[in-house]
């Protein structure tokens, strides 16, 4: 039962979370507001017993990525004049629901063609450090390696996309 | 006579073209080169002419598998149809290059090139490898058209060009899905243009890959309501590559529709073949009507060189025995006439400097042998007995009226439009008072003469001894007809033709 | 119940889209294409709870790491415009068209 | 049985040799030094008279035969053969051909004999006989084939000789286009002959499509396309021999010089329309129908041709319509079935007429080519040989007894009367009133009365003997050639039995009508002549009917009106509106359609980010609603 | 196992390569040309040994060692054969175009290898996951390398747009694999077609749906019809041989797996024919309408090369999920590769100092100037249009070869139609070339470099593709 209230509680903070980011103007405002969201899903993770990506989404997304992001707007030091000047704003949201809505349908259909049945906390250490780890490295060692490359290639991109460089000798 | 010959018939000059293209060679150099190799080529076919066994089936046959998975391969043969276009291009080209001297290097190459283009075409047994040659065959033109073509060049450059491609990209449609459905029904993948006679094909799909076909040769011949292109193209091209395009090229549409769409679609051809005879006859019409009032001689010529090719498909679309033949031989013929035609325009404008008709006259007086010459070709062109034009416009017509009596009558319309608007160019031209223009017209040199003598003479001798040609012809001819019976003088005429004949009467 | 869970990552992905598409901040624009990759993320491991396996976990993992390099880079690519423009605005950068 | 002459090939190739030769002689000195005429006029008479000589042998070696089998051939080489289609350049002589060839070649010697005189002086002398001696060679073609598509050959070959010898004066252009003309027509007609050919040759050619076999296998022919056949291939002899309605080029044809007149256009090329409908007389004998429209077609042109002649004033346009009336009366007769009589009446008729011509050109060659005959008058005295022998040609043709004309003419209207052919009977014999009344009216205007150009009368004299020599013996013939066909004496008809399929008439009665009607007619129209021109009259302004005949009915305005400049208009309508705007305009739409939807779609990469996405999620959401209905 | 090796080998020197340059160009000594030279060694090398393993003709499918997830197929050998020799002719060719274009550091190549890696691992992927991750490091590094020009703004507006929409794609990629992975219990290509082989593939909806999302991320790379707007304006931001590359080897990847993905289940590729087909005919057609009204080569290239797509699309529609060996496509790619790369070599070295010739009427009278040039273009050019004897046309012959033969036969005629449609705009460069007089002499004789040779080699190849067609 608590599961449920907690349930709805993340959930509904998740999608006004979600719905501020879409909404605000500026972009600080956006971000706060999609932390929220992404705590919330933190949780959600947690009732859905796994413990380790909960912790993951925490420091990961909600730490790092999102501090990076509110760091680089307080770096641009973004005046309001700056900020695109969105009349058109609430229409094109309107707009935007009425044309998403039929991927939302379609995948709503889909879901309910799916079992269902109720979720309570898995007691063993599903979703724990360990097993996970085991999975990581016995299955998924090819992606964990190659997902290094890529870190290493956005790396580079950052240098020389953002870095100081000299013009080409 | 040794192993290969189509194959060198067919790439030496694409080889020569090629070299001289890359090589930074003179015009003089490249004009000799020219010269030489089309004599080679024309020494070769004359060879082949005379190792012609006139069996009716393919001939001096090579064959290299080329893909195997969908048994594509290098497969070259003639028969009685294609020898004859092969014979015209090798005898016609060496021509060109001695009559035009003042051209640049490229136009020679592109001559060589499109030379050995067509050979390859007309050679060609393998449904692809023709595709592929019917291409190449339009590079050259496209290039000679746009580099040394007349002022309003591009325009006519592009229409002919996208109108060909157009026409030929459906046909490549066609011809793959010829290729898939033997797969289907033999299993076994085969693209050589003998062995698709053996489809039975039907139904509405049929009827399309049929007009796939026939678009892209009706484009090529052309045909009435796609002959637009023509009139420009002609016009704004240099003298030998209208030359080509009239003499030869035109011809292997012809030669298309008899290689593929009559042997093929048998029964969609007969289904349509009523109708494609009309667009024949009504382009003959049409165009040797809208000759007659032409200012520019080349481009009268050019709508009366549309006008014979419809009269020449015509005969590929009567469906009997006469008329076939006869627009194989019309077709060398028009190449000899029309064609040299072209070539003495060329030499008209070179020596003038102007194409329209009313600013010359009297040329007769000036040059006679050049007026000979002339009157001789156009004679031809109009079909009078005793020329190479009679004999296939005669057989063209009696195949008619076996066909439909409507469409032989329209078609014998064909003796007099023709000579309505030739006899009163030849008039302008070369009678009357001597205009300004050709004041000083000089006559053919020795060389010229001596080039134009033996097509000259050709055209006569095709009037009054044809038979030798024609027996070359009539086995391959007999082949497609099977229900006629060839060459036998005494064969009684059947009732059904008589009835047949009365019917229509009716 | 597994199917609302699986409604939210839906609800959270369509407002992804729509954050996309209606808005012209580059910084919302990219946050709201977190959001789907977010999205994805909760059905992943909605999935694998109902799987029973740990599989969605690791992707889940996978997905955000390559969540962390795109952002890094976008973030790049944010100080690069806005040094040319001083703007965040998706509609300025329209110099190539037609 | 069958027998086969070798040198039959050679009668034709004789002149066509002399003609190449000359031919190329002419086109490769012209321009830098002249032979001499001397040299041409006589290579020029050597193809005719060998010609000639081989025409008697073949006369002597089918009299040799019996006359059942009376017939000589020589098959050359196989022409062309496709399929069923085999055709032989071969040639035939029996006694019709022979009859033709004599004569043909007879006058063809003459007259280049005449024209060596006539021409003299002439710049293209060398070109002039080339095409006479190719036109005497066609001609042989076309009498001495085998079959009909060898005649054909001839029959275009003269077409082209007429051609070239009436343009034969190319610097103007008038004379370009009566040559222009005359082919023109002739090929209008040549249509219907190919056509008729193509019908025969699919109804019965397939056992071999010459004379012979076609004789032999005529009975195979059902009757709907014998007609057919038989009107086709009249419709040719209209356009060669100057029929209604494809007379009208002939009087232009007088454009050429008048030799060419005399030989072409008068005695042998307009004649091979009466030829050919005898060639086929197997054919025609059996289409009652064909035969009745032949004779009302020759009889109204002869009425109508009579009509003009009487109001020229142009002394060739004069003989030239006389030519054309005369065409009609020949193709009357065959018309009734009596093709021996129009054949009879060719050969008398190329007589009188060549001489009347070749008189008409040495008065014209007097007065250095002035052809008014009225700035002519009282010639007699100054050119007494023309004088006489034109009188003679006159008589023969207005049909006076005995000379030629009269026999033939009178045969003709014999035969329509005797096969109850009234009306042509009638209007034949008033046509033979009109024919005296012309005739003599230019021979009064000419040599009686006084000269009414003092200038040209002065200069006129006789004229050389190269010229006047044909003219006697052509007057010989005009006088005795008649007599070939007297009752009793070894008749044409006769001779020419074997090769045609007619049955005679007997009725004294109706000869003696006919006889009567003639010399009577001939009496009126000389009468009237006389009175008004014997003593000399100034040039009539006419009016009224007068008027409209002497414009000729306004037959060629009418023509010109109706066929030519419409068919100009078209010609002009299809290139500069119909290729471009209709025929064309397909293409021309696809291309500016092409142009504008490429504009279009160049509009819709606006270079806006998130339109872009807009575009994706417009093509997502339509799937995903596509694929929604395709769940469950 | 060593054998496995060898086959992994070109990934593996690529991987390596890629890093070895990165960090050398950490040293200011090395100069741009020589990073060209070693990436386009390290090209080669991997080509050398791809095409030795070709040769020896084995596969493998990694069962044991990487659990399935990435499976060496000929026709992953293949692709990568392709994307290695378009990194070769790449860096050459940039080695031509840095000489009049100063924006060059040596991480320009080790990207390129990068991406070179990234996808060489997506032709041979056979797991979302792993699928999404080498998808990204490809775009990651194209990304970087279309805004390399920093100063420039257009290259940087470029990046953006690309970024953007590319990022975007991806989460469809993920929710995509999400769904896939709720269905079939895992992401893995084999377990996945297990799962429909017993339930059948419309009779599980997730999986239509998480096919469908992951298909909207390969048709967005792949640029066809509703997600090709991008194309037009990131290839013209795109430095010359940067467009080159993503029109080659991006594409050969992407189609690659996306026919690896496709023909994991019969019922999976019938059931997305019908959409396939629509999508490959608007995408034709559109490509088509754009590609006409440009003024810029770069764009019309762009243009045509969704075009392009649009025939792959024919060829993924009517590829048979028995005995699936790709041929069609990978001779194809090959086909369109060398013209392609072709053309891009020659505007490398003819484009002039910062890329100052872009539109047709630039090349005025090449012909005249530069003839050899002019003509290999021109060889391009017909190539792409599908003339013979030309690859173009082998290639287009064999798709519509494999679509009449797949029933297909409205599309077979639609794509003639299209590539009629086609003619104007190649033709067009090659009147421009040949029939005008040169208004300028394109006289930068001092940037020979190899961009030249590149383009000669890839003329010939155009013709040895056509008249030696293996791949069949």
């Amino acid at each position: 039962m608590l599961v449920n209230l907690l349930f709805y509680g993340f959930a509904v903070l998740a999608v006004l979370g979600a719905a501020g980011l879409i909404f605000f103007r500026h972009p600080m405002n956006g971000a706060m507001s999609f932390v929220v969201t992404l705590v919330c899903l933190a949780g959600l993770y947690a009732l859905l017993s796994a413990k380790l990506i909960f912790a993951l989404q925490l420091i990961v997304y909600a730490g790092a990525i999102m501090s990076l992001i509110v760091f680089i707007i307080m770096f641009l030091n973004i005046q309001p004049e700056d900020l695109p000047r969105e009349e058109t704003k609430i229409p094109y949201i309107l707009g935007g629901l009425v044309l998403v809505a039929p991927v939302g349908l379609l995948l709503g259909k889909i879901v309910k063609t799916m079992p269902n049945f109720s979720v309570d906390l898995v007691g063993n250490n599903f979703g724990g450090v360990k097993p996970v780890g085991l999975v990581l490295f016995q299955e998924w060692l090819v992606p964990f390696e190659i997902v290094s490359i890529l870190l290493l290639v956005s790396l580079v991109g950052a240098v020389v996309l953002a870095g100081k460089r000299g013009t080409g000798k | 006579m040794f192993e290969h010959v189509l194959s060198v018939i067919i790439f030496l000059p694409i080889l020569a073209g090629l070299l001289l293209l890359a090589s930074p060679a003179s015009r003089m150099v490249a004009r000799s080169t020219g010269l030489f190799i089309s004599l080679a080529t024309l020494v070769l076919s004359l060879d082949l002419y005379f190792g012609f066994q006139s069996t009716g089936h393919l001939e001096f046959v090579e064959y290299v598998p080329w893909i195997k998975s969908l048994g594509i391969s290098y497969h070259l043969g003639i028969d009685g149809i294609s020898l004859f276009i092969l014979m015209a291009g090798s005898v016609l080209l060496p021509m060109v290059y001695l009559v035009f001297r003042t051209r640049e290097k490229g136009y020679y190459a592109n001559l060589l090139i499109v030379q050995g283009a067509m050979a390859g075409a007309v050679c060609a047994a393998d449904m692809v490898l023709f595709y592929v040659f019917w291409e190449i065959m339009l590079l050259p033109v496209f290039f000679m058209l746009g580099l040394y073509g007349g002022p309003k060049r591009l325009p006519a450059t592009l229409k002919i060009t996208i109108y060909t491609i157009a026409g030929s990209l459906l046909m490549l449609t066609a011809l793959i899905y010829l290729g898939v459905s033997y797969h289907a029904q033999f299993n076994e993948w085969n693209f050589s243009i003998s062995e698709m006679a053996r489809l039975n094909l039907t139904g509405e799909v049929a009827a399309v890959a049929f007009f796939g076909f026939m678009i892209a040769f009706a484009i090529k011949i052309p045909l009435f309501p796609f002959h637009t292109w023509l009139p420009d193209a002609y016009t704004e091209a240099p003298t030998s590559a209208t030359f080509v395009l009239s003499a030869i090229m035109a011809k292997i549409g012809v030669y298309g529709v008899i290689r593929f769409v009559v042997p093929v679609f048998d029964e969609t051809f007969a289904r349509f073949a009523i109708l494609l005879a009309y667009s024949g006859v009504i382009g003959m019409m049409y165009c040797g009507i809208a000759a007659i009032t032409q200012k520019d001689f080349k481009r009268m010529l050019a709508f009366s060189s549309a006008s014979h090719m419809g009269v020449i498909a015509l005969g590929v679309f009567c469906m009997n025995m006469q008329a076939l033949t006869g627009s194989i031989y019309q077709i060398v013929a028009h190449a000899t006439s029309t064609g040299v035609l072209f070539l003495f325009a060329g030499i008209l404008e070179e020596r003038t400097n102007t194409r329209t008709i009313d600013d010359l006259g009297g040329i007769a007086a000036k040059a006679p042998v050049f007026a000979l010459y002339f009157a001789i070709a156009m004679l031809a062109s109009v079909g009078l007995p005793g020329t190479s034009g009679f004999i296939g416009e005669f057989m063209i017509i009696l195949g008619a009226i076996k066909f439909n009596v409507v469409i032989g009558v329209l078609a014998g319309t064909t003796l007099i439009v023709g000579v309505c608007y030739m006899l009163w160019m030849f008039q302008r031209v070369f009678y009357e008072k001597t205009s300004t223009a050709s004041e000083n017209f000089k006559d053919l040199t020795l060389v010229e003469g001596l080039t134009f003598l033996p097509v000259i003479l050709l055209i006569i001798v095709m009037g009054i001894y044809p038979h030798p040609f024609l027996s070359k012809i009539t086995p391959t001819t007999a082949l497609q007809f099977p229900q006629q019976t060839p060459v036998v003088a005494q064969a009684p005429v059947s009732n059904a033709q008589v009835s047949g004949l009365t019917f229509e009467q009716k | 119940m597994i199917h609302n869970y699986l409604f939210l990552s839906v609800i959270l992905f369509c407002l992804g889209i729509v954050g996309v598409i209606s808005r012209r901040n580059v910084f919302t624009v990219f946050m709201s294409i977190e959001l789907m990759l977010n999205a994805a993320n909760l059905a992943f491991i909605a999935f694998s709870r109902v799987h029973e396996s740990m599989d969605g976990h690791v992707l889940a993992m996978m997905v955000m790491a390559v969540a962390a390099a795109e952002a890094a880079l976008a973030l790049a690519v944010v100080i690069l415009l806005h040094k040319h423009k001083g703007k965040l605005d998706t509609n300025v950068f329209s110099l190539l068209k037609g | 049985m069958e027998q086969s002459a070798t040198y039959l090939g050679l009668i034709p190739l004789f002149p066509l040799l002399g003609a190449v030769v000359i031919g190329l002689l002419h086109v490769f000195t012209c321009n830098r030094y002249k032979l001499s005429e001397k040299f041409y006029g006589l290579l020029a008479c050597v193809g005719p008279v060998l010609s000639f000589v081989l025409a008697l042998k073949v006369l002597f070696a089918l009299k040799a035969l019996p006359p059942e089998s009376r017939y000589l051939t020589h098959n050359a080489f196989t022409w062309f053969s496709v399929g069923d289609l085999h055709i032989n350049m071969g040639f035939l002589a029996d006694p019709l051909s022979c009859l033709m060839m004599l004569f043909v070649t007879l006058i063809g010697t003459l007259i280049h004999v005449y024209s060596i005189g006539y021409m003299g002086g002439d710049k293209n002398y060398g070109k002039f006989f080339a095409y006479m001696n190719l036109f005497l060679g066609s001609m042989l073609v076309l009498v001495l084939g085998d079959g009909p598509v060898v005649m054909f050959v001839g029959w275009e070959g003269v077409g082209l000789c007429s051609y070239l010898l009436i343009g034969y004066y190319s610097e103007d252009r008038e004379n370009v286009l009566a040559g222009n003309k005359a082919f023109i027509v002739n090929r209008i007609g040549d249509l219907g002959f190919v056509l008729g050919l193509a019908f025969l040759f699919w109804a019965i050619g397939a056992q071999g499509f010459d004379y012979i076999s076609l004789k032999a296998n005529v009975h195979m022919l059902e009757p709907a396309i014998a007609l057919t056949v038989c009107l086709l291939l009249f419709v040719g002899a209209t356009g060669k021999s100057a029929q209604i309605p494809l007379y009208v080029w002939l009087p232009d044809a007088m454009a050429g010089p008048t030799p060419v007149s005399a030989l072409i256009h008068a005695a042998t090329m307009v004649t091979a329309g009466v030829y050919m409908v005898a060639r086929f007389s197997f054919l025609y004998a059996h289409v009652e129908l064909a035969g009745t429209i032949i004779a009302w077609v020759g009889i109204l042109t002869a009425l109508l041709a009579a009509i003009f002649g009487m109001f020229q004033d142009d002394i060739k346009k004069i003989l030239a319509y006389s030519t054309v009336s005369q065409l009609g009366y020949m193709f009357a007769g065959v018309g009734v079935a009596a093709y021996s009589a129009g054949i009879f009446h060719v050969f008398t008729h190329a007589f009188f007429k060549a001489l009347l011509f070749l008189g008409a050109g040495s008065v014209i060659y007097a007065l250095h080519h002035e052809q008014n005959i009225w700035k002519m008058g009282g010639l007699k005295t100054k050119m007494p040989k023309t004088y006489i022998t034109m009188v003679i040609g006159a008589l023969a043709l207005a049909g006076c007894p005995p000379f030629s004309g009269f026999f033939s003419k009178d045969e003709i209207l014999y035969s329509a009367l005797a096969t109850g052919h009234y009306g042509i009977w009638l209007i034949g014999v008033f046509v033979a009133g009109m024919t005296a009344y012309y005739t003599f009216r230019m021979i009064f205007v000419v040599f009686h009365g006084e000269p009414r150009d003092h200038h040209a009368y002065e200069h006129a004299q006789e004229s050389p003997a190269v010229m006047t020599v044909p003219l006697i013996i052509l007057a010989i013939g005009a006088v005795f050639a008649g007599f070939l066909n007297f009752p009793g004496v070894l008749t044409i008809s006769h001779w020419l039995e074997p090769s045609l399929t007619e049955h005679h008439h007997s009725s004294a009665f109706l000869q003696i009508i006919a006889i009567l009607a003639s010399i009577a007619a001939f009496a009126v129209g000389l009468k009237i002549a006389y009175g008004k021109f014997g003593h000399g009259a100034q040039e009539p302004e006419f009016k009224g009917f007068a008027d409209f005949a002497y414009h000729k009915f306004y037959v060629d305005e009418f023509y010109n009106t109706v066929i030519v400049q419409p068919y100009k208009a078209i010609g002009t309508a299809i290139w500069k509106t119909i290729e471009p705007n209709v025929t064309d305009s397909p293409v021309k739409g696809a291309a500016r359609l092409y142009m504008v939807v490429g504009a279009a779609f160049k509009v819709l990469q606006v270079g806006y980010v998130r339109v872009y996405a807009i575009y994706m999620v417009v093509g997502l959401s339509l799937m995903s609603l596509f694929l929604s209905q395709s769940l469950n | 196992m060593t054998n496995d090796l060898m086959l992994l080998m070109p990934l593996i020197i690529v991987g390596a390569g890629a890093i070895l340059l990165m960090l050398a160009s950490a040293y200011d000594k090395l100069s741009h040309e020589i990073a060209a030279y070693g990436c386009a060694g390290v090209f080669a090398l991997a080509f050398l040994v791809q095409l030795g393993s070709c040769i020896t003709g084995s596969t493998a499918l990694f069962g044991e060692v990487f659990k399935g997830l990435l499976v060496v197929s000929n026709f992953s050998k293949a692709a990568g054969l392709i994307i290695l020799a378009c990194g070769f002719f790449t860096a050459m060719s940039s080695q031509s175009y840095f000489r009049q274009n100063t924006f060059c550091t040596a991480e320009y190549y080790s990207l390129t290898v990068f991406a070179a890696s990234g996808m060489l691992l997506l032709t041979m992927a056979h797991e979302l996951i792993t699928v999404f991750i080498a998808l990204e490091i490809m775009s990651l590094a194209i990304y970087i390398l279309v805004g390399y020009d920093r100063r420039n703004v257009v290259s940087s507006e470029a990046l953006l747009k690309y970024l953007l929409l590319g990022s975007f794609a991806g989460g469809f990629l993920v929710m995509g694999s999400a769904l896939v992975y709720g269905a079939a219990g895992s992401t893995k290509f084999p377990l996945i077609g297990q799962y429909l082989a017993t339930h059948g593939f419309l009779q599980s909806p997730a999986i239509i749906g998480g096919a469908f999302f992951i298909m909207v991320a390969f048709l967005f790379k792949a640029a066809a019809f509703p997600f090709h707007a991008w194309v037009v304006d990131v290839y013209d931001g795109a430095s010359v041989p940067i467009t080159g590359y993503m029109a080659t080897a991006l594409k050969t990847a992407i189609f690659a797996v996306f026919a690896n993905f496709l023909v994991l289940d019969p019922g999976l590729h019938a059931g997305w024919i019908k959409y396939l087909f629509y999508i490959s005919i608007l995408t034709m057609f559109g490509g088509n309408l754009i590609a006409i009204g440009q003024q810029s080569l770069k764009r019309m290239l762009a243009a045509s090369g969704i075009v392009h797509s649009g025939y792959l699309l024919i060829a993924v529609v009517a590829i048979s999920t028995k005995d699936f060996t790709g041929s069609v496509i990978a001779f194809y790619l090959a086909a369109y590769a060398a013209s392609t790369l072709g053309i891009f070599a020659a505007l490398s070295y003819l484009g002039g100092a910062d890329e100052k010739r872009k539109t047709f009427d630039d090349f005025k009278g090449l012909a005249k100037a530069r003839p050899y040039s002019a003509a290999a273009i021109s060889i391009f050019l017909l190539s792409m249009a599908g003339i013979p004897p030309t690859a173009g046309f082998m290639g287009k012959f064999y798709i519509i070869t494999s679509a009449i033969d797949a029933g297909q036969v409205l599309l077979a005629v639609l794509g003639i139609l299209s590539s009629i449609i086609s003619m104007w705009y190649y033709l067009r460069l090659i009147i421009t070339m040949y029939f005008y007089e040169p208004e300028e002499q394109f006289n930068e004789s001092s940037v020979a470099g190899f961009a030249p040779v590149c383009t000669f080699v890839l003329a010939v190849c155009v013709f040895a593709i056509s008249l030696y067609p293996i791949a069949i």
